[in-house]
């Protein structure tokens, strides 16, 4: 099948035909899967990327989480609508990390509640959020160092068949069908994200950047209702990077995937972001556009700075060899 | 009142003494399992050799100097001859280290393999031991063997109960509890001992600080081989040495170390004493103590027969594991 | 060299071993060693599962070993009609009030709120105990007494022993999923010593509960799924069979039990590695490895990772359950007192990491290997001592010492080739495919 | 030339300590056999010795395959415990054909096993030692005792056997609880000993074993001040080890109206052994039995000697000590018929096991002495 | 000639090499920055230049003085100082033990430049019991760069010691480094954040399959529209 097909409709795209598309997806409709030459054009012209702004996806809910006497989130309330891209920015240690491992169920908050749409998903496991949609990335890479960058893609897909030992051991066939395709994804995959070369080594062996992008790479692999990036960016280079953003821009646009991701680069923010939440010591700080934030003053305080002390002197004396 | 004192006495004398006893032994030998793997993150099967190796050379030399007619006064005269067994130990561990250890931590191999390399070391450790002094039980203690006898304890009191304190035990005792303060404060404080919990946390980076990881490796395994030493002879002089029984100690050992928290020195001795006490208190049979106390019960008020005592030592770790699942001092986790 | 010729060169080399034996020493002896191999192989299969595709530390192998000896005899001895009759209805009446004492929790349970539902589940509980104990104390006394020097407890099911792989792999794994239930959540050493705990209370029952297992007394006397050499040397096809080979009936019956047995064994591990490698070159095995190589990402990747642990540790024990069940019928009886750590957990794992974990042909041939030295080691160590004494007068102190201290070669022997195995493959003689060059504590 | 006798015993393991004893005296019966030079014109005996581990079946049926397919002995001695015993007569002795004779594999379910007659064992099943410790406290009027048995088959049937007995004679046990060998520690077994109480601490272990640290750890506390000891408790280490703690406690031990013991005894002791350490004495008869029943069938082959085991070990014939093997041979050659007496009053009964009489004595003044025969 | 040279490396993991005769230069007092993609080898190459990677070809000179074959802990002591990429604090032990570690080569009173350290990082200063590993990613990049500049090195490496932190820390970390730099050090480091950090770099080498693509000061580099667009993100 050509996903190009899906991808073609764009202009006509809605909510509804997500919901949809959503409903009659085959498994393999690989989210991320466009071509990296027409990504080209998204951004170019589209400063103001037109949003979906839907209803309520994720809610938390006066959430803490305390670690002995530490409070690493502290009554933190935010909402994430469907169709947007929250950016969630904030001082190290402001409980970013926390926030996310809370709701991606990594950890049981000590009080307060996470909502997935109407459903109340409170301590529920990792691969059981996995299943209702929801993925996340880790900010230091957790990659699986003894399986291969493909392997680690291919292991992603939910319910293949070869995954449950009867279907190995009497249904071969149906096995083998099912990772042919799969590892034509991971390979789409692959190809996207620039790691061709090393597609057949271990996810153990590859550099600090490509981990995060293998890190990226797997939330490709399945459709999502909704991403958690935890600084897919950092260590990223930053042309792989805009193209990365492009490819989460386009997905956001063209499929109605919700993302929410923390980052500390205010470019890339600035350019994906709408809304931004300000998180400083376990609390909400402030909310807003990109450009709202940035000119907020307790946001320039805690967490902006405002630019280098010594660099004029440092100009002064660039440009020796 | 004579009741109730009688009936404290009996605790004591058969269950609170020989659990604090059994208790610092396996402490002081569940105190270098630990530092081993918190240092040098293996854990080392041929700890229990080792030690029965380091007592082998401390009854060597013992012998000799008793042939010699040196002695301790009231005190054993192995005592004279441990510094020597220690250098033993530590010698032979340096040695296994550098022809066996050594190359797997160059080639940074899996911590399994470190295990499975020191079962080859116990198995050696094992023969030599047999080789040189046999497998027989060894007898080697001398010197006063009680501070005070349940007789002379009688006497004393005017109770009906007698209550015995064994040197040994006593000289145990006051060892495990300066051991760990002293090694405690090593790790904690010392720059050394810091350099190897540094070590031990992130081998790549403790080079880049300027650590040097031989002399880490060194530090530790001096200090884990005088450990299995000192553990050893005492342990010897208390009950007796066997080289298989040694062996056997092994799994108490580190049943003991685990549930304190592995690579916790503090660990390892609670856990020497969780598992003593509840292998001894679960199976007393109170029956004594009850009458004392004035009640008379039919049975023996046994809660399990002996015959279950090992494994309701491990029913207990497993208890504790549960509710604390890093041991009782937060052990590592890898 | 590829892989795929590394195996076929160290399989071939095991070979020339027990044919080495076979011709240096005899060939039932190679035979005899050749079953245990298999068996050692099967075990170390098991536990490959476990630690080489899932990073589960297992160590109470022993355990599970000995659940699978007592399943053949609970399936094959023949009951003991006396004891039934003296105890079974007891035996009964116990069975049912623990029914009944699960069922009043649960419905009490049920029925209860908070701190109510703790009181009520305890009084309940210690009810039931109560209760349970005025009928088992009795039937137990009553079994145990019937002619407790040759029987003393209720026998088993008379069932072809063969049967009873099947029941130690179930055994096995029923007991698996109760530990995997209490201790799964623990991770690396806290696991094992969970396990090797666990491990040694079931030894502890089994040593300790005579009505069931005739404890420390043995079980002695199980049938056996091949001919008797015995019977073979007396009939008459077989003699005449033997004379036409031009071997000796003697010799000849022994080497055909042993066939029967190796081809038996041959067998069940033939069918076990097809599955085994099945599963871990296919997606299943893929998932598994990722859980080993990192939980938490596995488990935000949609992996069950509690239910897949709890899968391959039924799995693995199950296993180890069928070896032990065989290993107990190719003794002939059922000695809970042979089960101890050293050789039924730790020679084990040594045979799995010398083999090379993670890789079923590596843990096979490590089965086959370890098991091997462990016997050889005996009188080649004894050789060995022999020569380095040959030199010296015969009333040499240090001779005579030596000589008499030769048992101890041993050990002495079995753990230098254990080192010098290590030493020169440290990632097992078969690794992992593509195993890491990179660590992963 | 030489005729090969395996000695297969637990060399390794938790008997490690006892077999060297028992395995040298099995030797010192074949170098006497050999200095007299009387065997089959002339032939010679050589032990070949290999490891039953005790408790690894699998590994002590591979070594007495070795024994007798590689090795080629004409018969063996061993095993030692009746764990591993069972598995080589059923695996290895019996479908090979092969005589073994145990010095010490006492477990009752030996008497009745299917060995084509080619099982023999030196030491009385443990079935009978119970009655005689029940009797000897009988005569001293002792009524309530505790028990702690080591936790194998050999304890555990002697435990049963002698608390039955007592209590058939109206005493009354108050525990009878195992022990584990090869352990630390004995303080939880004996605080249950001593809570349940006794006039005298009945101990059924070994010497070197857990025995021995049940002992120490009851005389450390005081629980008990006389114990009675079973066969495997005999034993010099013992008085070694606890001095006065000991002093006056009391016990039984397969053996014999003085001359062959106290020949056994001097011989072992000329050799530089141990006389009084477990089984000696068991080991040396059994190695004397196959030299003897050799000797009788006047060839060296397996079945042969099994044939005529029971006639040099039973009556009626001339009585051979321990040390007089030289005179057994001797007859034998001439034709005539020997009634082999040994070490330990040898009298194979039934299936070809010894029918045990035992000797009673009491620890005094750091020995043992003598009371009398039973 | 540079005080520190890196020259014509050539070397890698056992496969192919990675490293494919790059050469990388710092003198006194100047910062040097490798920019590059993702998998370039900027980061192996530190690890050669620090001798945590045997060199196939080509040596590493400090101060004049080879020292090719000399042993990382050895390079410690002549100088060098390292935080790397991934895994760079002791995650078991206090944050201030971690920088006391820093400081493990030092046998003078190293208090004050803890201080230093404390004022550079104040959150550090609170955090000071707090095992490295509970802090958040961020923090934990503060206590890396923290335990490096405890050895008061005549030369520090840095790789990406700014990836995670936040802008107002970023600054804060390129300031002091600046701030190092002018004191005599030389600094090298590896940067994603490149636009920032070629702004204050003297050199600016661009790393691409292990060579050498450009080579020029960092304003230059910043200038140069293919570089920008290549590497730098437009
Ligand atoms: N497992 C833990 N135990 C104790 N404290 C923790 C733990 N995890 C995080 N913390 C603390 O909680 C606080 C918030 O950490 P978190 O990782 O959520 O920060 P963050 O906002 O993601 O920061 P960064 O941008 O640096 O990644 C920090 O002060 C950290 O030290
Ligand atoms: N330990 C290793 N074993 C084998 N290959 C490795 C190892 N470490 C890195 N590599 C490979 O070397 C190449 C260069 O890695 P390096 O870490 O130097 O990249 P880098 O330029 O620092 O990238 P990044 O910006 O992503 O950190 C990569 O392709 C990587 O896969
Ligand atoms: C050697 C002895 C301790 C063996 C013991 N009598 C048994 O049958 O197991
Ligand atoms: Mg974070
Ligand atoms: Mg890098």
């Amino acid at each position: 099948m050509d996903l190009t097909d899906f991808l073609g409709s764009g202009s006509g795209f809605s909510l509804e035909n997500a919901e949809k598309w959503r409903e009659n997806a085959r498994w393999d409709a690989f989210p991320y899967c466009f071509k990296l030459e027409d990504s080209a054009s998204s951004h170019d012209n589209n400063n103001e990327p037109k949003r979906l702004k839907g209803t309520r996806m994720i809610r938390v809910d006066d959430l803490h989480m305390h670690f002995g006497g530490l409070k690493a989130v502290d009554g933190a309330s935010i909402e994430i609508a469907k169709g947007s891209i929250t950016g969630l920015i904030g001082p190290n240690g402001a409980g970013k990390t926390t926030l996310f491992n809370v709701i991606a169920g990594h950890y049981k908050p000590s009080s307060g509640k996470v909502w997935l749409g109407d459903e109340n998903i409170t301590g529920l496991s990792p691969h059981q959020l996995f299943h209702k949609g929801l993925l996340r990335t880790f900010q230091i890479a957790h990659e699986f160092s003894t399986l291969t960058v493909r392997e680690n893609l291919m292991m992603v897909p939910d319910n293949q068949p070869g995954e449950r030992l009867v279907d190995v051991w009497i249904r071969p066939s149906k096995v083998r069908d099912r990772e042919e395709e799969v590892r034509a994804k991971a390979d789409e995959v692959i190809e996207f994200l620039e790691i061709s070369h090393v597609a057949d080594e271990l996810a153990g062996n590859l550099s600090g950047g490509q981990k995060k992008l293998l890190e990226l790479g797997r939330t490709m692999m399945v459709d999502a209702k909704i991403v958690f990036l935890d600084e897919v960016g950092a260590g990223v280079n930053r042309t792989l990077l805009n193209t990365l953003g492009d490819a989460i821009l386009r997905l956001n646009r063209e499929r109605g995937y919700t993302f929410c991701m923390i980052e500390h680069d205010m470019d890339f923010i600035g350019r994906l972001c709408d809304p931004v939440i300000v998180m400083a010591e376990g609390k909400v700080l402030a909310k807003g556009t990109a450009n709202e934030v940035k000119a907020n003053e307790q946001v320039i305080e805690a967490y902006l700075g405002r630019g280098l002390k010594n660099k004029p002197a440092r100009k002064a004396r660039g440009g020796t060899q | 009142m004579d009741g109730f004192l009688n009936a404290l006495v009996v605790f004591a004398n058969f269950v609170f003494l020989p659990g604090l006893a059994y208790g610092a032994q396996l402490a002081l030998g569940a105190l270098g399992v630990t530092l081993v793997y918190g240092i040098l993150r293996f854990s080392n099967f041929a700890h229990g050799d080792l030690m029965a190796f380091g007592t082998m050379i401390t009854i060597l030399v013992t012998w000799w100097l008793m042939g010699m007619g040196i002695n301790f006064g009231p005190l054993p005269t192995a005592l004279l001859a441990l510094p020597i067994g220690i250098f033993g130990a530590v010698a032979m561990a340096l040695f296994i280290d550098r022809f066996v250890f050594r190359f797997y931590r160059k080639q940074r191999s899996d911590g399994i393999v470190f295990v499975m390399a020191s079962v080859g070391v116990m198995f050696v450790l094992n023969g030599i031991v047999r080789l040189i002094i046999g497998p027989n039980e060894q007898r080697f203690a001398d010197g006063e063997r009680f501070l005070i006898t349940v007789k002379e304890f009688r006497d004393l009191t005017g109770l009906a109960e007698g209550l015995a304190v064994r040197l040994p035990v006593a000289i145990t005792i006051v060892v495990a509890i300066m051991v760990v303060a002293a090694l405690f404060w090593f790790l904690q404080r010392s720059k050394t001992g810091k350099a190897m919990r540094a070590y031990s946390d992130n081998e790549d980076l403790a080079l880049l600080s300027g650590i040097n990881p031989d002399r880490v490796v060194m530090v530790t395994w001096i200090i884990a081989a005088s450990l299995a030493t000192i553990a050893g002879v005492l342990y010897g002089l208390d009950k007796s040495f066997r080289p298989f029984t040694y062996f056997q100690l092994l799994l108490p050992i580190f049943a003991s170390a685990i549930v304190g928290g592995i690579g916790q020195p503090l660990g390892a001795i609670a856990g020497g004493f969780v598992v003593a006490f509840s292998e001894v208190t679960l199976t007393y049979a109170y029956k004594r103590v009850l009458e004392y106390l004035g009640f008379a019960p039919d049975g023996l008020v046994q809660l399990l027969s002996t015959e279950y005592k090992f494994a309701i030592s491990f029913v207990i770790l497993v208890l504790v594991l549960l509710i604390r699942p890093t041991g009782i001092f937060k052990g590592r986790v890898l | 060299m590829s892989n795929t010729q590394r195996i076929i060169f160290l399989y071939a080399g095991m070979a020339l071993l027990l044919a080495i034996v076979g011709v240096m020493q005899s060939w039932t002896l190679s035979l005899t060693i050749m079953n245990l191999c298999l068996i050692s192989a099967i075990m170390s299969l098991g536990v490959n599962m476990q630690w080489g595709y899932a990073g589960l530390f297992n160590v109470g192998i022993m355990g599970f070993a000995a659940l699978g000896g007592i399943a053949a005899v609970l399936t094959s001895m023949p009951p003991v009609p006396g004891a039934w009759q003296a105890g079974g209805t007891g035996i009964g009446l116990t069975l049912l009030a623990l029914i009944g004492t699960i069922a009043a929790v649960i419905f009490v349970r049920s029925r209860t709120r908070g701190v109510m539902r703790t009181v009520s589940t305890l009084l309940v509980a210690v009810a039931g105990y109560f209760i349970t104990r005025t009928f088992f104390d009795p039937a137990v006394e009553a079994i145990e007494a019937v002619d407790a020097a040759r029987t003393g407890y209720l026998g088993g099911l008379g069932l072809p022993i063969l049967f009873s792989w099947l029941v130690g792999g179930i055994f096995a794994a029923a007991a698996a999923w109760l530990v995997a239930k209490i201790a799964l959540g623990l991770r690396s050493d806290y696991l094992a010593i969970a396990t090797l705990g666990i491990s040694e209370i079931i030894i502890a029952i089994m040593r300790n509960e005579e009505w069931l297992t005739r404890g420390v007394k043995n079980v002695s006397g199980l049938p056996r799924p091949v001919a008797y050499e015995v019977q073979l040397q007396q009939a008459q096809w077989f003699i005449d069979l033997s004379a036409k080979l031009g071997t000796n009936p003697i010799f000849f019956s022994a080497i055909y039990v042993r066939l029967s047995y190796a081809i038996l064994f041959a067998l069940v591990l033939i069918i076990l590695m097809w599955l085994a490698e099945r599963a871990l070159n296919s997606p299943w095995g893929r998932m598994m490895r990722a859980i080993r190589d990192n939980r938490d990402a596995a488990e935000a990747m949609g992996k069950d990772v509690t239910g897949r642990h709890l899968q391959i540790f039924v799995l693995g024990s199950a296993v180890i359950g069928i070896a032990g069940a065989m290993l107990t019928t190719l003794d002939g009886q059922f000695t809970p007192g042979q089960y101890n750590p050293l050789r039924f957990t730790f020679l084990i794992w040594v045979m799995v990491i010398v083999g090379g974990s993670g890789n079923n042909w590596g843990a096979v041939l490590g089965g086959f290997l370890i098991w091997f030295v462990w016997v050889e080691a005996e009188p080649v160590g004894a050789w060995l001592m022999a020569l380095l004494t040959s030199g010296m007068a015969a009333t040499n102190p240090v001779k005579l010492h030596l000589a008499d201290a030769a048992p101890y070669m041993r050990p002495l022997l079995m753990g230098l080739i254990l080192l010098l195995m290590l030493r020169f493959a440290p990632r097992g003689l078969i690794p992992e495919r593509g195993a890491p060059s990179i660590q992963k504590r | 030339e030489d005729v090969k006798i395996g000695i297969i015993l637990g060399f390794t393991g938790p008997l490690e300590s006892i077999t060297p004893g028992m395995a040298a005296s099995a030797e010192l019966a074949m170098k006497e056999i050999n200095d007299s030079g009387l065997l089959l014109d002339g032939k010679k005996l050589v032990s070949v010795r290999a490891d039953s581990t005790c408790i690894d079946n699998a590994a002590a049926t591979a070594a007495a395959e070795r024994l007798v397919t590689t090795e080629n002995v004409s018969a063996i001695v061993g095993a030692d415990c009746s764990g591993v015993t069972i598995g080589i007569v059923n695996n290895v002795a019996v479908p090979n054909g092969v005589v073994m004779i145990s010095p010490s594999a006492t477990s009752p379910a030996l008497s009745d096993i299917a060995d084509n007659d080619y099982f023999f064992r030196t030491s009385p099943s443990d079935a009978r030692q119970g009655k005689v410790i029940s009797d000897v406290l009988g005569s001293k009027d002792v009524k309530t005792v505790a028990v702690s048995y080591t936790n194998n088959d050999y304890g555990k049937a002697f435990s049963d056997s002698f608390v039955s007995a007592f209590e058939a004679a109206g005493g009354k046990v108050t525990i009878a609880a195992p022990h584990d060998d090869g352990k630390g520690d004995y303080s939880a077994e004996v605080g249950a000993l001593a809570a349940a109480g006794g006039e005298a601490l009945v101990v059924l272990g070994y010497v070197d074993q857990g025995g021995v640290g049940i002992i120490r750890a009851a005389v450390d506390t005081g629980a008990f001040e006389t114990f009675v000891l079973g066969d495997g408790m005999y034993g010099q280490s013992l008085i070694a080890a606890m001095g006065d703690g000991v002093e006056g406690s009391y016990g039984v031990i397969p053996g014999t109206e003085g001359e062959g013991a106290t020949k056994f005894a001097e011989a072992a002791t000329a050799a530089g052994l141990d006389p009084s350490s477990s089984y000696t004495g068991e080991s040396y008869d059994a190695a004397a039995l196959i030299a003897l029943a050799m000797q009788k069938a006047g060839s060296t082959d397996r079945t042969a000697i099994r044939d005529a085991m029971l006639d040099v070990a039973n009556g009626p014939g001339e009585k051979i000590l321990a040390g007089d093997l030289a005179r057994g041979l001797q007859i034998l050659k001439d034709g005539g018929d020997v009634d082999y007496v040994g070490a330990t009053n040898v009298e194979l009964i039934g299936p070809g096991e010894a029918a045990g009489t035992y000797r009673e004595y009491v620890i005094e003044g750091g020995e043992f002495k003598t009371v009398q025969f039973r | 000639m540079s005080f520190l040279i890196g020259e014509t490396m050539r070397g890698g993991y056992g496969g192919a090499d990675i490293l494919n005769g790059c050469t990388i230069a710092v003198d006194k007092g100047e910062i040097a920055v490798i920019v590059g993609p993702n998998g370039a080898g900027k980061s192996t190459a530190m690890k050669a230049i620090f001798g945590m990677l045997p060199l196939r070809e080509g040596r590493v000179t400090l101060a004049g003085q080879d020292i090719t074959a000399l042993s990382p802990q050895d390079r410690v002591k002549a100088g060098m100082g390292f935080v790397p990429q991934t895994s760079n604090v002791f995650v078991s032990m206090s944050v201030q033990e971690n920088l006391e570690m820093g400081a493990y080569i030092r046998h003078d009173d190293f208090s004050d430049t803890m201080e230093q350290v404390f004022d550079l990082f104040p959150i550090l200063k609170e955090k000071r019991r707090q095992p490295a590993g509970e802090l958040s990613g961020g923090q934990r990049q503060q206590v890396a760069v923290g335990r490096a500049l405890m050895t008061r090195p005549s030369l520090l490496m840095l790789d990406e010691p700014t990836a995670g932190v936040s802008p107002i820390v970023m600054d804060e970390l390129f300031d002091r480094i600046i701030e190092v730099a002018a004191t005599g050090i030389a600094i090298l480091m590896v940067e994603q954040n490149a636009r920032q950090a070629l702004n204050i770099a003297d050199r600016g080498y661009v790393l691409v399959q292990g060579s050498n693509r450009f080579t020029d000061t960092g304003e230059a580099l910043l200038a140069n529209p293919e570089v920008r667009a290549t590497f730098l993100g437009g």
